[in-house]
């Protein structure tokens, strides 16, 4: 039959489970079969879209391999994170996506993973980890999404202005953004950090608006010039104010992007001006192919930092359709694709298991 | 014995007054120390714009305590305000942007939802006699799974990509952008602290759910229908939990998820704060309103003063313990 | 007029271990006081809980006029005209409002109809009539959390009266009132009459029903005794259906050995109340403490205890003075005090009789590392039921299932296992019945034997002449007069604890 | 008449049976039916491994749960835990990275300050006569803040970058390690429970604090030390949040932000679901260990079954409301 669209068909049950018509005959040994394969996708943090997107990721790509992928966030509770890792130890799967394990206590859980012959990659997580054979180290690149922004900023203002900083401490992202943001201070005396603001809670981005507010209003119209905001919960909660306000000569210079993001840049008369980012949903994506590559015993690197991109609201602005995390690509080189670990065989794969 | 008496009944009343007025107006005076403190560290802190900044800042949380107050009247304590505020900025934007209805059905369909959890509630309270402090932390946990089962665990914004690839096309209404903008978003606030000020001082049915409050089984005992005002009294708290949810959703034109959690801790504090103002002893929307602006002012006085935020949480906590000790001290 | 006939027939009513009521029978007619005795626990409050539709799960039948009528919740029986003030206080009371608001809360309730605002003006000067008409000296604008015992009882009474009624079941509304608003009450209580309202009148005080009442049933162990026309029974008699028994002697014969002074107090005065208190009490000697409700008898008791400050003047315990901040350096020091709200300060309602009977003496039932040896414990508290004759299920039954009078033996008991040198009573037989009184006047002789100091408050004069060796009487806060008791009687009490000099 | 009443006895005791036995062993049946069901979706849900696993996971809320269920058995309530288990886990980390202490003073350090958490709570509670709730409310916000400032925001963690540049050289004793581990992080948790267990049930300490929780006033005329007892309710209580921040410190061998707050809920949960294990009707320590087990079986075992994540709270909150209605029905 080469009826493909059909899902829960009679093909379920027998033993190839996808499209017959396709040869798997180039496919590694371990997914030859059609034997199961499980994954799990254990994530540290949750709460923002940026979790939402990379889960999707992860469990759009894994499931098209033919993988069952289950995800799990622990909502920010370090203990339940790691519950969730020894639980998944106990059980059957093959492979484990770890992300924002960044506590000493991941090293010796993702070891005991390893050590049960469980491949595992992990995904902006704790350096310590490299120590451990056969696991990868994907992060965005925070070095280089700060470095994006800032020198955006520093180009626009040619090195001159006022700035208000929105950054948090205590999260190894933040830390390494805030590492490049301290030598663009250095390197550029004409750049003044005139207040800074940052809190990390459940409504971070409602907050932020409210702190901003206040902030407008004791920095008068001309001393301010810029924000820049190393999140993009940070970045919306001032766009918002600076609208509430109408102090639209304030430019903001963020990192990360959501959907929600998109939509607010491409209100005309909103200040953020650019954001730097990585398609989380790629990070996802990129990471269940790194470790199909394992599971398939091919070669796999130590580390990876997925490339990131400058996405600026002109370039938005000029699209003549509403844009989101989609069709981004259209407007930004390069967003959310890369082929980057996609080899054939994925292909054939995704093409046999195709609904 | 003539002569005594005055001498003493003036030192009974000299003390007394002290310790009532500190009682009474206690919140009140923090409240005044904070914005002269405020005021003369940044002058631009008493300035019309930052004082509509204040009060757009606490407008969502005072609704939400204002719900938390309906259900303290009758005793009880709606812990599941928060999760119920997520669920309907949820809907309403979900309304919008997947289902591109109009803003009266979007609203409708969030308060729809909402009371629905109210009738659980009070139905669960009511008819299974369960404490309410209980039963609506397990409502909490339950609401917030449905609002995010409900999204998927995804923040609902215009032009989402949906599960299924396709693009959401629904536009939020410009109509319902002024919702949570100056000056609805206070005239909403105020509108809703008068209203249940009115409410339940001056209706009968309020002055029955503090006789319920305290007393429930007078209450009874005197022929009040109390099952019926706890269920309205749950009811009230979801609606206003719900208003919350909508305005929030007006202010930011997303969902994102347990948006409204947040809101919980200081709408309780809100309205225990309230509980002494002007003296009332009980829940009450005008000292729930004065609890909020005290928590308001605090958040925008420090970010002005550029406290850092991990400092922040300190000098709020010790304002707060501050306007606790001054109300409470001796009295009984 | 015409007359309303009240017939409960064969009412039953059973609660876990208990059965409170056995097939009870009550009738009477509206325009008569109906006295309803009996002992603690007999059943009396449950019975008019039922009329007044607090239980619904009893068996029997309820007619008025012959009619039978269904009484399943208050409401229900208010609107048949049956009104009842509670034999708790508390229980009917909103403690945070005002006493306006409590008094007109059955009249807001059901007599608003289709009005939805509350008219305050209104609503305090309704309820300051009814406190005038009732001679009651309380702002109706204050809060009922800052009344005494006395004036919330008032407060019940004056709400209960001011909605139109049938019937009226008064349960043992003079425990805590004293003469003269007893007296008022009964002036109430005959206007009603006369407006042709049927009155239950509960009580544990004779001479009150005789005054009062037209005619009286009489309850044991939830069983119908008799009922009667009053002018065709005596005090005697109504004992004798009571308990079952004779009553010999109410007070028991005193013959005390009175050693030296034990508590001295000088010129006690404390911020609100007592002004230049001044008193002692001896080995073996049981003091009177009377006075009007309001006279600061409460007060004293409780200064004396540590529970509440005083600002000058000093208390000596054997010649030595104490330090006293709280009532634990008071218990240390050997003092003991049986508190007058029992229900809020005397015992532990959600706990079982054994812990209550214990609470205060719990060091004397521990072993090493103060772990509790339950067994003792036990056995002191099952004696201490028997010898009191605590009427209860069980030993582990909660006390707030026990009847009002019960409840008091517990407050009471619970001191009897310390080894206090001075014991402070205040109202002690407040709703106990007269076989109970009569254990509790022992108890307290058997003391005294044993050569404790005692002193003994209260504002039922007769007792006060009863049982004590001696006595002070206060007024507003003041000792006006000390008087050994032989050579004094109620009226020159009376006549001192009003003023008179 | 007397053929009546044998039966209607019967009826009576018949139908109290049921009710109370549901009140009894609600809770306890109902983690028997969700270990039934579980373990035939998964097996290896009841393997040793697994029990372990869910053993080790309520360890840290039980043990905070416990110090609440302390304080609630003086009719108190420390919100405040969560945040002292931040603040413990925050200084014992530092001790040994910032200080390089060793595991003794590392300890004793954090638990020292907890403590004076607990004197401010009962300090304010005792002599100011604040309200718990609202009091031990302000006290999480101030302990937060303090936690915050003390780590100045970030993670501590082994080699961490200090704010002047350079890197902190402590490490963690490799002692201290094992006592987040198995056995000894369920050890603790066991000896905790049955210690505190004894201590309120056999004790006459606990008897007064029970007597306490039930009527203050009847307490104090008793002469019992009222006031002494609520501050040991509050120095337990704290003592038992640092016990558990510092087993979450082992565990995860970092102190980060917050780490003790999402244990404040789990653990209020956990103590309140344990008022009605085995029919106690008040705070105990091994209906609180119950709640705990309960909650835990139930997160593990969703996870084993691939709950999505964000229906989890639904599944959770319904089981909690299940057994609270079990627990509750037709009481009273
Ligand atoms: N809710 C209840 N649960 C269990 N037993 C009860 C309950 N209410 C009353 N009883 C029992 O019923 C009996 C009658 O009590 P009731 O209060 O009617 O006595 P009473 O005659 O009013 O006594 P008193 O003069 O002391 O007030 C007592 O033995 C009491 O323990
Ligand atoms: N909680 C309170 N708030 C205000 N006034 C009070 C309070 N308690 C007592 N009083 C006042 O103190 C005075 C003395 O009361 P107290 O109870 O000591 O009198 P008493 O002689 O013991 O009378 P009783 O016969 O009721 O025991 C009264 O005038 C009363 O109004
Ligand atoms: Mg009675
Ligand atoms: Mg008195």
């Amino acid at each position: 039959s080469g009826c493909s669209s059909s899902n829960g068909g009679t093909n379920e049950s027998t033993k190839s489970k996808g499209n017959p018509d396709v040869s798997l005959d180039n496919v590694p040994e371990r997914f030859k079969d059609g034997e199961e394969v499980k994954i799990k996708v254990i994530r540290k943090i949750g709460g923002d879209d940026h979790t939402a997107q990379f889960l999707a990721g992860a469990k759009e790509e894994g499931e098209a391999l033919g993988f069952q992928v289950d995800v799990f966030t622990a909502n920010g509770d370090t203990a339940k994170f790691h519950d969730a890792i020894a639980q998944g130890l106990e059980e059957d799967y093959d492979g484990f996506i770890i992300s924002h394990g960044d506590d000493e206590a991941t090293i010796n859980a993702v070891q005991k993973l390893v050590d049960a012959g469980k491949s595992v990659v992990t995904f902006d997580s704790i350096d310590g980890l490299s120590k451990i054979n056969g696991v990868t180290l994907t992060s965005q690149d925070d070095e280089a999404l700060a470095k994006l922004a800032l020198d955006q900023l520093v180009k626009e203002t040619k090195g001159e202005a006022n700035i208000v900083y929105l950054w948090v401490d205590g999260f190894p992202p933040m830390v390494r953004r805030n590492a490049v943001y301290q030598d663009v201070l250095k390197n550029n005396p004409g750049i003044k950090e005139v207040e800074r603001f940052g809190i990390a809670s459940a409504d971070t981005s409602v907050q932020t608006q409210n702190a901003v507010a206040s902030m407008l209003n004791k920095h008068p119209k001309g001393e301010i010039d810029a924000i820049f905001a190393t999140w993009d919960a940070f970045a919306i909660g001032a766009a918002r104010a600076i609208k509430e306000a109408g102090r639209d000569e304030i430019k903001i210079y963020g990192i990360d992007v959501s959907n929600a993001d998109l939509q607010e840049m491409q209100n005309e008369a909103s200040s953020w001006k650019y954001t730097a980012a990585v398609d989380p949903k790629l990070i996802g994506a990129v990471d269940m192919r790194i470790l199909a590559k394992k599971l398939a015993d091919e070669e796999t690197p130590e580390t990876y930092n997925l490339e990131a991109s400058l996405i600026s609201q002109d370039a938005l602005l000029q699209s003549n359709e509403p844009i989101n995390m989609v069709n981004l690509a259209d407007t930004v080189e390069g967003w959310g694709q890369s082929d980057a670990f996609e080899e054939e065989w994925m292909k054939t794969l995704k093409e046999y298991y195709k609904k | 014995m003539t002569e005594l008496n005055p001498v003493q009944t003036n030192k009974v009343k000299r003390s007394f007054d002290l310790f009532q007025f500190l009682y009474k107006y206690g919140t009140i005076l923090t409240i005044f120390i904070l914005i002269i403190v405020f005021a003369v560290t940044n002058p631009t802190f008493i300035q019309g714009n930052n004082i509509i900044n204040i009060l757009r800042s606490i407008s969502i949380v005072t609704i939400i305590a204002i719900g938390i107050t309906i259900s303290l009247s009758v005793n009880g304590f709606d812990l599941s305000v928060g999760s119920v505020a997520s669920l309907s900025n949820a809907i309403v934007i979900s309304m919008f942007v997947w289902f591109s209805q109009n803003t009266l059905i979007a609203i409708f369909s969030s308060i729809v939802a909402s009371l629905l959890v109210g009738v659980l509630n009070s139905f669960i309270i009511v008819k299974l006699k369960v404490p309410d402090m209980l039963i609506t932390l397990a409502t909490m946990f339950i609401v917030q799974g449905i609002a995010l089962t409900y999204t998927k665990g995804a923040t609902v914004s215009q032009n989402m990509v949906m599960p299924d690839g396709t693009f959401a096309t629904g536009l939020i209404s410009p109509v319902f952008e002024h919702i949570g903008q100056v000056p609805w978003i206070i005239v909403i606030m105020v509108v809703v602290v008068i209203a249940v000020h009115i409410f339940l001082t001056y209706t009968k049915h309020g002055r029955y759910m503090y006789v319920i409050g305290g007393n429930i089984e007078a209450a009874r005992l005197s022929g009040i229908p109390v099952n019926k005002y706890k269920v309205a009294a749950y009811l009230l708290s979801a609606l206003f939990a719900s208003i919350g949810g909508i305005v929030l959703a007006s202010r930011v034109m997303t969902a994102e998820i347990n948006a409204g959690a947040p809101y919980l801790m200081d709408s309780v504090a809100a309205a225990f704060i309230g509980f002494s103002v002007l003296g009332a002893g009980k829940p009450n929307a005008f000292g729930t309103f004065v609890g909020a602006v005290l928590i308001g002012i605090l958040q925008n006085g420090l970010v002005m003063m550029s406290v850092p935020y991990y400092a922040m949480d300190i000098v709020k906590g010790t304002v707060l313990a501050f306007a606790l000790a001054l109300t409470y001290y001796k009295q009984k | 007029m015409n007359t309303s006939v009240l017939n409960m027939r064969e009412i039953s009513i059973e609660f876990p271990g208990v059965k409170a009521l056995d097939s009870v029978n009550f009738t009477m007619k509206s325009g008569t006081t109906h006295a309803l005795i009996g002992a603690n626990g007999a059943g009396k409050s449950t019975l008019m809980k039922v009329l007044s539709g607090a239980y619904n799960h009893f068996t029997g039948q309820i007619q008025i006029d012959g009619k039978e009528v269904l009484i399943k919740d208050p409401k229900d029986a208010q609107v048949l005209g049956i009104q009842i003030v509670h034999q708790e206080v508390d229980t009917a009371l909103i403690p945070y409002l005002t006493v306006g608001e409590n008094i007109m809360l059955t009249k807001t309730v059901s007599e608003m109809g289709k009005r939805q605002f509350i008219r305050w003006k209104q609503i305090h000067q309704q309820a300051t009539e009814i406190l005038n008409s009732l001679n009651i000296n309380v702002s109706s604008k204050k809060l009922v959390s800052e009344l005494t015992l006395a004036e919330k009882q008032m407060v019940l009474i004056a709400r209960t009266v001011s909605s139109k009624c049938k019937f009226l079941i008064l349960d043992e509304p003079t425990a805590p009132l004293s003469h003269a608003e007893t007296k008022d009450l009964f002036r109430i209580v005959r206007d009603l009459k006369e407006k042709n309202v049927g009155i239950i009148f509960i009580s544990h005080r004779l001479p009150e029903i005789f005054e009062i009442c037209d005619e009286i049933t009489i309850m044991r162990n939830g069983m119908l005794v008799t009922h009667e026309r009053i002018r065709e029974t005596t005090p005697n008699k109504v004992i004798e259906n009571m308990l079952g028994r004779e009553l010999e002697e109410q007070f028991p014969e005193r013959t005390f050995h009175i050693g030296e002074t034990i508590l001295e107090v000088n010129h006690l005065h404390d911020d609100e109340k007592l002004s230049d208190v001044s008193l002692h009490v001896r080995q073996g000697e049981i003091i009177g403490i009377a006075g009007l409700v309001g006279a600061g008898k409460t007060e004293l008791c409780k200064t004396l205890f540590g529970e509440k400050k005083l600002t000058s003047g000093e208390i000596k315990l054997h010649g030595k003075k104490l330090k006293m901040a709280n009532p634990y350096q008071a218990v240390k020091q050997g003092i003991a005090l049986v508190p007058e709200e029992r229900r809020k300060e005397g015992i532990l309602v959600e706990e079982s009789v054994v812990t209550n009977l214990t609470a205060a003496n719990l060091g004397a039932f521990t072993s090493a590392l103060s772990f509790v040896k339950r067994k003792a414990e036990k056995k002191q508290a099952v004696e201490l039921i028997k010898s009191l004759g605590i009427k209860t299920p069980s030993d582990e039954t909660k006390v707030k299932n026990l009847s009002g009078g019960n409840q008091q033996k517990i407050a009471i008991g619970k001191w009897l296992i310390t080894d206090a040198d001075v014991y402070i009573f205040d109202e002690p037989t407040k709703g106990v019945d007269v076989g109970a009184k009569k254990d509790i006047f022992e108890l307290i002789c058997e003391l005294a034997k044993r050569g404790k100091a005692i002193l003994y408050a209260s504002s039922e004069l007769a007792e006060i002449i009863g049982i004590t060796n001696r006595l002070y009487v206060l007024y507003d806060g003041k000792v006006v007069k000390e008087v050994n008791t032989d050579i004094t009687n109620e009226e020159d009490l009376l006549f001192y604890s009003t003023g008179g000099n």
